[in-house]
């Protein structure tokens, strides 16, 4: 869909897979060199980031994930230099803003829209105000600015909240002042530090759908961090797993979704969609009960051969009792990707395992046999 | 009886003239001076422990001076900004030196209370140092920075009763020559009715205004 | 304004007096403004700077001190009122009854508080070192056989402090608007020193200034003005141009 | 799972359906009785809350979803009477807060945790300090304060911070601050304003088995406000759908997920996961291309029959090119729901999908022919 | 001059006595009343509006007397209190009057700041309103409480050189009656390198103090 870029060289073994497989270097728009920084907290201190190398290409929407604490927000926050690394540098179209003065900075920085965590609306300003402080910054007359800002309100749904001041706004209406914000100055690169975690589904959805809209139309280059593993799956092309500071895993989305290397993204993936339900985990036993106990299959679609699963066969291989238990299939960047948790009555257990990964184009490892089904 | 109202009449216009004009001179020189100890610190906007000390040192020389003496080594600056040494316009130059560095202290608390992630906001969106100060310093610490400027212009009409010294006159002063070195109780209690009156206004508008401008609640 | 005089004065009981030549000058088509000060180091500063024509506060040793330490070049074109200034105490008959270690209140002001030194030397009760006459400060004390530990207060304070102190220097105005008799003094301090008289004082070249000699008389002349100071001062101040 | 409770009679039509099956009236928690709360905005007014009547009962785990800005904050809010309602009246175990003087109240409140939507955190209390507090503010002696607080700080995962401030910490490291905060005291009823939004899905899930265990072992009842409607699937058993502060459905959360009622509920629930992704969307046609041109079917599962979706009989109807395309089935409740797309060779169509839906136990308005499946 | 220089040093002494036992006071008391004045605002904690008036009146007409006038007024309540109304401890009575009103305002300004949000939080919990003042409207105030304390200490240093009219001495008033009415600028001088060494000290004690205080950045 967009320029690919070349992954720097990674240190990590469990992403030198991904790494191999990247396309080579293109546009670069963010560029991360060995980036660490270390925080003082108390008498200890906390390594936020350890020797982060990567690089952004232009176009690109780019997903951060990681566990709560893993350095998310302070790695982007050194993309517009809020966060001056403490080793390392950050290239942003070339140029490292730590060498920048003050005008110079400032100028980089308009290019670049930020979405924050905890908002940062200015309590004395309405929300028009608010939306509109990029261009007045970079001093757009007032007529232009209030059209410009009306249309991003219509865009976020908050028309009639114009001149409403944030203290009187719900935790998603700031969040879509936030988005708003960051993209009334059509930002060539835009951040978002978890921009749609207090919106419901719809509003993320339309959101989201804004987003690749503007990438498309004008090559946006958006880096965003999010913990809703959906919103990677929808509109990022490459993600990143950060694991205590580190650069665990980095990758397509549907190759690292598809066959995570590293254990921190494996825990962030076994997210809630794809888990085994309560109700099914209890009824299962290790030894068949009796004739009738159903074998339960988990069969693991990477998307690698890049076909649909065929049901058909399954069924054939599987006979005539199969019924699907859990799980489901996802499309990521047009590849047939997840979990099929399936029930029927075995005959021949290991011949049938290894007639279905023929069938369905997948290694042996990706089917296993999670025990027995019993009655409740 | 009609000479001493026309008399009390007189002081309170005086007041009115030397704590109005030099409230006006605190507030913007004294707001002028809090924002550079505020973004001079180490660490801040305009980085420079240099400027930051001097200029603490000298406010803090300021404040040390009491402000009778303040008044009279004065004198010859006072002649020079306002060409006498006598009235209400020598008055409102120690009032004014006095006030703004008094201001400066005050403005500066509230200064230093704004939230450091709405400037991140305003640096991130391209904004330079002076865009964050009027954008979100001044604007977000207004209701501190109205409040204290109550603060400093009731205690500048509290200093105005000193304002006598250069024969400024004033209800402050009036109260003194009447209720302290005449011992008229009657003409003090009169204009200490005067003054709580205007001290009442001044409070009551400062904190209207301040709530006004709270856009938090 | 050159057609006005301004005349500096200090805001005590005086000024009533001062305002009534003011009236009567006015009727003899003098202009003159009071510009009342309530300290006594500026109608001095105002005075070398022209803003006032004359002022009217202190006496010769005030004046003299000022001449000196602040450079001005000033004189006396007249002479105005003395006051008596005396010990009073609210608790003792008696310099005797003063019992060791009694505290005694003197002016806060240096002139002042030193003429209140040299009463207190009269009264026998400390002894100063010599030839300083009212340039004393209490640091020039060499004898002080009770031990009286001596405070200083501003001139109208001292009349409040009466009832917490063993004795008081008192100015018999201040202690007449406070409700005392003034002339319950332990001791007097004369108006036969006249070097304490208050003076018209003037930049040296407006030293023939006609219309600060033109009020001069008719302050010094004025029934009016002398019944204003008998009602004030009583018997205890004289006119020392007399 | 737990005692299911009475729902107050509802005045929209979209959940008289929902509300009449809802078994009787057991123990109550929380009642609401038509509570309307107006906010002055400006010139405007703003009806956050309009007439909502419902109950909440013991033991019970309460979703409540809607959009951003529909009232969720304000309701919640409402039942600690941190807002007090302007009409209407809130009770929370038969007592009225509104009627309660200071120290009656502040003893019911203790008996409420609460996580609020933006952390609250003091910035002058370290991490155990600001856990603690609750325990401290009741009283507790500080041995037992600490021994507990050490206990809440291992099951978030922030033994590390113990002693670090708020400002020091990272979004989701506040967000499980704020969590332990809320259960420190071991209350009977815990409000959570979108406890996890800031939490990676692994953390999440950690949160939300933790409640889930509190739930089971202690009868905590719980009302919960989230965007994710997995967590809702996850934990709770029943759900209200708020609507421009009215009360669009309600009901438990499998019947409201299989069958949605309102307008509001659907547009909340068409969410990422089950969502035609782009590319399939992109080949669907109206007509069939040519002979080869695969017929597209969105059947939609809603767990009514309480049955797995038999797959093999899937295969059988659909014939031997059967692909899975996209959907899945997840277990709400131990009912399987969900959706699936799926490609086939079409011979007879009609037919087929009326046996389909005899086989599957689905009425024949679940499966719609989407189109037909173009190549790429 | 070593008299001069003992004099220097119980002047300097007579300061301190003074300022700190006067800043104690109106520490505590002017903190008292800045909490009752903010939460007894309509809507507040402890709303009251009878209440709030009359604190908001009685403050206002302490801080409208000039500190000279209240000095004598104040005479018999401060012979009341400490037996006398001379001497340093006579000093302390007034400057305490005038510290606290002045000090309540000033803290009223920083725990007006206070975020709602955590008064909810810890109602939230079940704190009572006692709570809410001791566990957040103190600590979060506190940064702006301390650097409000640091601004009472220097103007009651100011002050206290008005305090040699009952005798109580002090550096201002050293300054005053050697300095400035002696014409001795040499001793002036040398006092008032004293006073700013005081509150440069203050002021930089209360600024480390206010930023070891503040965890929010
Ligand atoms: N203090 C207030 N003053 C004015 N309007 C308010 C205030 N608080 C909330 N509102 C308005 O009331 C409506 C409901 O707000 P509420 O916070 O309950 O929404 P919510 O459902 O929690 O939304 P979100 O999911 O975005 O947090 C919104 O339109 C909001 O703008
Ligand atoms: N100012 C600071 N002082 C001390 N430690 C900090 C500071 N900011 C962040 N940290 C620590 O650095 C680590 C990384 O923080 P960061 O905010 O980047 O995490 P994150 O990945 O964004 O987490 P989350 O998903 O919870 O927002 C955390 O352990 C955090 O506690
Ligand atoms: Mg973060
Ligand atoms: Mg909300």
């Amino acid at each position: 869909m967009n320029a690919r870029v070349e992954t720097f060289p990674l240190r990590e073994a469990a992403a030198a897979a991904a790494a191999a497989t990247s396309p080579l270097p293109a546009d670069t728009v963010v560029r991360f060199e060995a980036v660490g920084r270390t925080f003082a907290s108390g008498d200890k201190t906390v390594t936020a980031l350890d020797a982060i190398s990567l690089d952004v290409g232009r176009g690109e929407i780019f997903g951060i994930i990681g566990r709560s604490g893993a350095g998310k927000s302070t790695l982007v926050r050194t993309i517009n230099h809020l966060e001056a690394p403490g080793s390392g540098r950050v290239l942003v179209n070339g140029q490292d803003l730590a060498q920048l003065d003050e005008n110079a900075l400032a100028a980089a920085r308009r290019r670049i829209g930020m979405v924050f965590q905890h908002f940062n609306l200015l309590s004395s300003k309405t929300v028009a105000q608010n939306i509109g402080l990029p261009l007045r910054i970079a001093g757009v007359p007032q007529a232009q600015i209030d059209a410009k800002v009306d249309s991003l309100l219509a865009l976020v749904g908050l028309e009639g909240k114009r001149d409403v001041y944030p203290a009187k706004l719900s935790g998603g209406q700031k969040q879509r002042v936030g988005i708003a914000r960051a993209l009334v100055h059509d930002p060539d690169l835009l951040l978002c530090d978890e921009a749609t975690s207090a919106l419901d589904p719809e509003t993320t959805q339309s959101i989201l759908a804004l987003l690749r809209d503007i990438n498309r139309r004008l090559g946006l280059t958006v880096v965003l961090i999010t913990h809703e593993m959906a919103v990677i799956r929808e509109i990022c092309d490459r993600v990143a797993v950060l694991e205590n500071g580190r650069l665990a895993e980095l990758g397509e989305v549907w190759r690292v979704f598809g066959a995570p290397q590293a254990d921190a993204t494996r825990a962030l993936l076994a997210s809630l969609v794809h888990d085994l339900p309560d109700d099914v985990q209890r009824r299962i036993v290790a030894e068949p009960a009796g004739r009738a106990t159903p074998a339960l299959l988990d069969i693991r679609l990477d998307g690698v051969s890049g076909r649909d699963p065929q049901l058909a066969q399954l069924a054939q291989v599987l006979g005539p009792e199969l019924q699907l238990v859990h799980g489901g299939v996802e499309r990521i960047q047009g590849r047939a990707q997840g979990r099929l948790v399936v029930a029927f009555q075995p005959h021949d257990l290991v011949r049938q395992v290894s007639q279905l990964a023929a069938a369905l184009a997948l290694p042996a490892a990706n089917i296993r046999l999670l025990g027995y089904l019993q009655h409740d | 009886m009609t000479e001493l109202y026309e008399l009390y009449l007189q002081a309170g216009w005086q007041t009115l003239q030397m704590v109005s004009v030099a409230a006006l001179v605190s507030a913007v020189f004294g707001l002028g001076l809090a924002l550079l100890l505020v973004t001079t610190g180490p660490g801040d906007l305009y980085a420079s422990p240099w400027l930051n000390r001097t200029l603490g040192s000298v406010v803090n020389v300021f404040r040390s001076v009491p402000f009778i003496i303040l008044l009279v080594v004065l004198l010859p600056f006072t002649r020079l900004v306002v060409g006498t040494t006598i009235g209400v316009w020598a008055a409102v130059v120690p009032l004014s030196v006095a006030g703004i560095p008094f201001f400066a202290r005050i403005a500066e608390v509230s200064l230093r209370q704004v939230d450091r992630g709405l400037i991140e906001a305003v640096q991130a969106m391209g904004g330079k140092r002076w865009h964050v100060i009027h954008l979100v310093l001044l604007p977000e610490a207004l209701p501190g920075i109205v409040s204290g400027l109550t603060i400093t212009l009731v205690a500048m009409i509290g200093s105005s009763a000193m304002a006598g010294a250069v024969g400024a006159g004033g209800l402050g002063d009036l109260a003194i020559r009447y209720g302290y070195q005449r011992f008229d109780t009657q003409v003090m209690l009169a204009v200490l009715v005067g003054l709580v009156v205007l001290v009442s206004l001044v409070q009551t508008g400062g904190d209207a205004l301040a709530r006004r401008l709270d856009y938090r609640r | 304004a050159s057609d006005v005089l301004r005349v500096g004065v200090s805001s005590t009981p005086q000024v009533e007096s001062l305002q009534i030549a003011v009236k009567e000058a006015k009727t003899q088509g003098l202009n003159v403004e009071l510009v009342e000060f309530s300290d006594w180091n500026t109608p001095n500063a105002a005075l070398a700077n022209g803003d006032i024509d004359v002022n009217y506060f202190q006496h010769i040793p005030f004046l003299e001190n000022a001449k000196k330490q602040g450079g001005y070049d000033f004189v006396s074109v007249g002479t105005g009122t003395i006051m008596k200034i005396g010990l009073y105490s609210h608790k003792w008959k008696s310099f005797a009854d003063i019992p060791a270690g009694g505290k005694v209140a003197i002016a806060s002001d240096p002139v002042n508080g030193g003429r209140g030194l040299l009463l207190l030397e009269r009264a026998g009760l400390i002894k100063l070192k010599s030839g300083l006459g009212y340039k004393a400060t209490t640091l020039d004390i060499v004898a002080n056989p009770k031990k009286l530990s001596i405070v200083a207060l501003e001139a109208s304070q001292l009349a409040r402090a009466l009832d917490d102190v063993d004795l008081a220097q008192g100015y018999p105005s201040f202690l007449r608007l406070a409700g005392e008799n003034p002339d319950n003094a332990l001791l007097f301090d004369g108006v036969e020193n006249k070097i304490f008289a208050l003076q018209w004082v003037v930049r040296k070249q407006d030293a023939a200034n006609p219309k600060v000699q033109q009020f001069i008389r008719i302050y010094q002349n004025s029934k009016q003005v002398r019944a204003s100071l008998d009602k004030v001062f009583g018997k205890l101040y004289a006119p020392a141009w007399l």
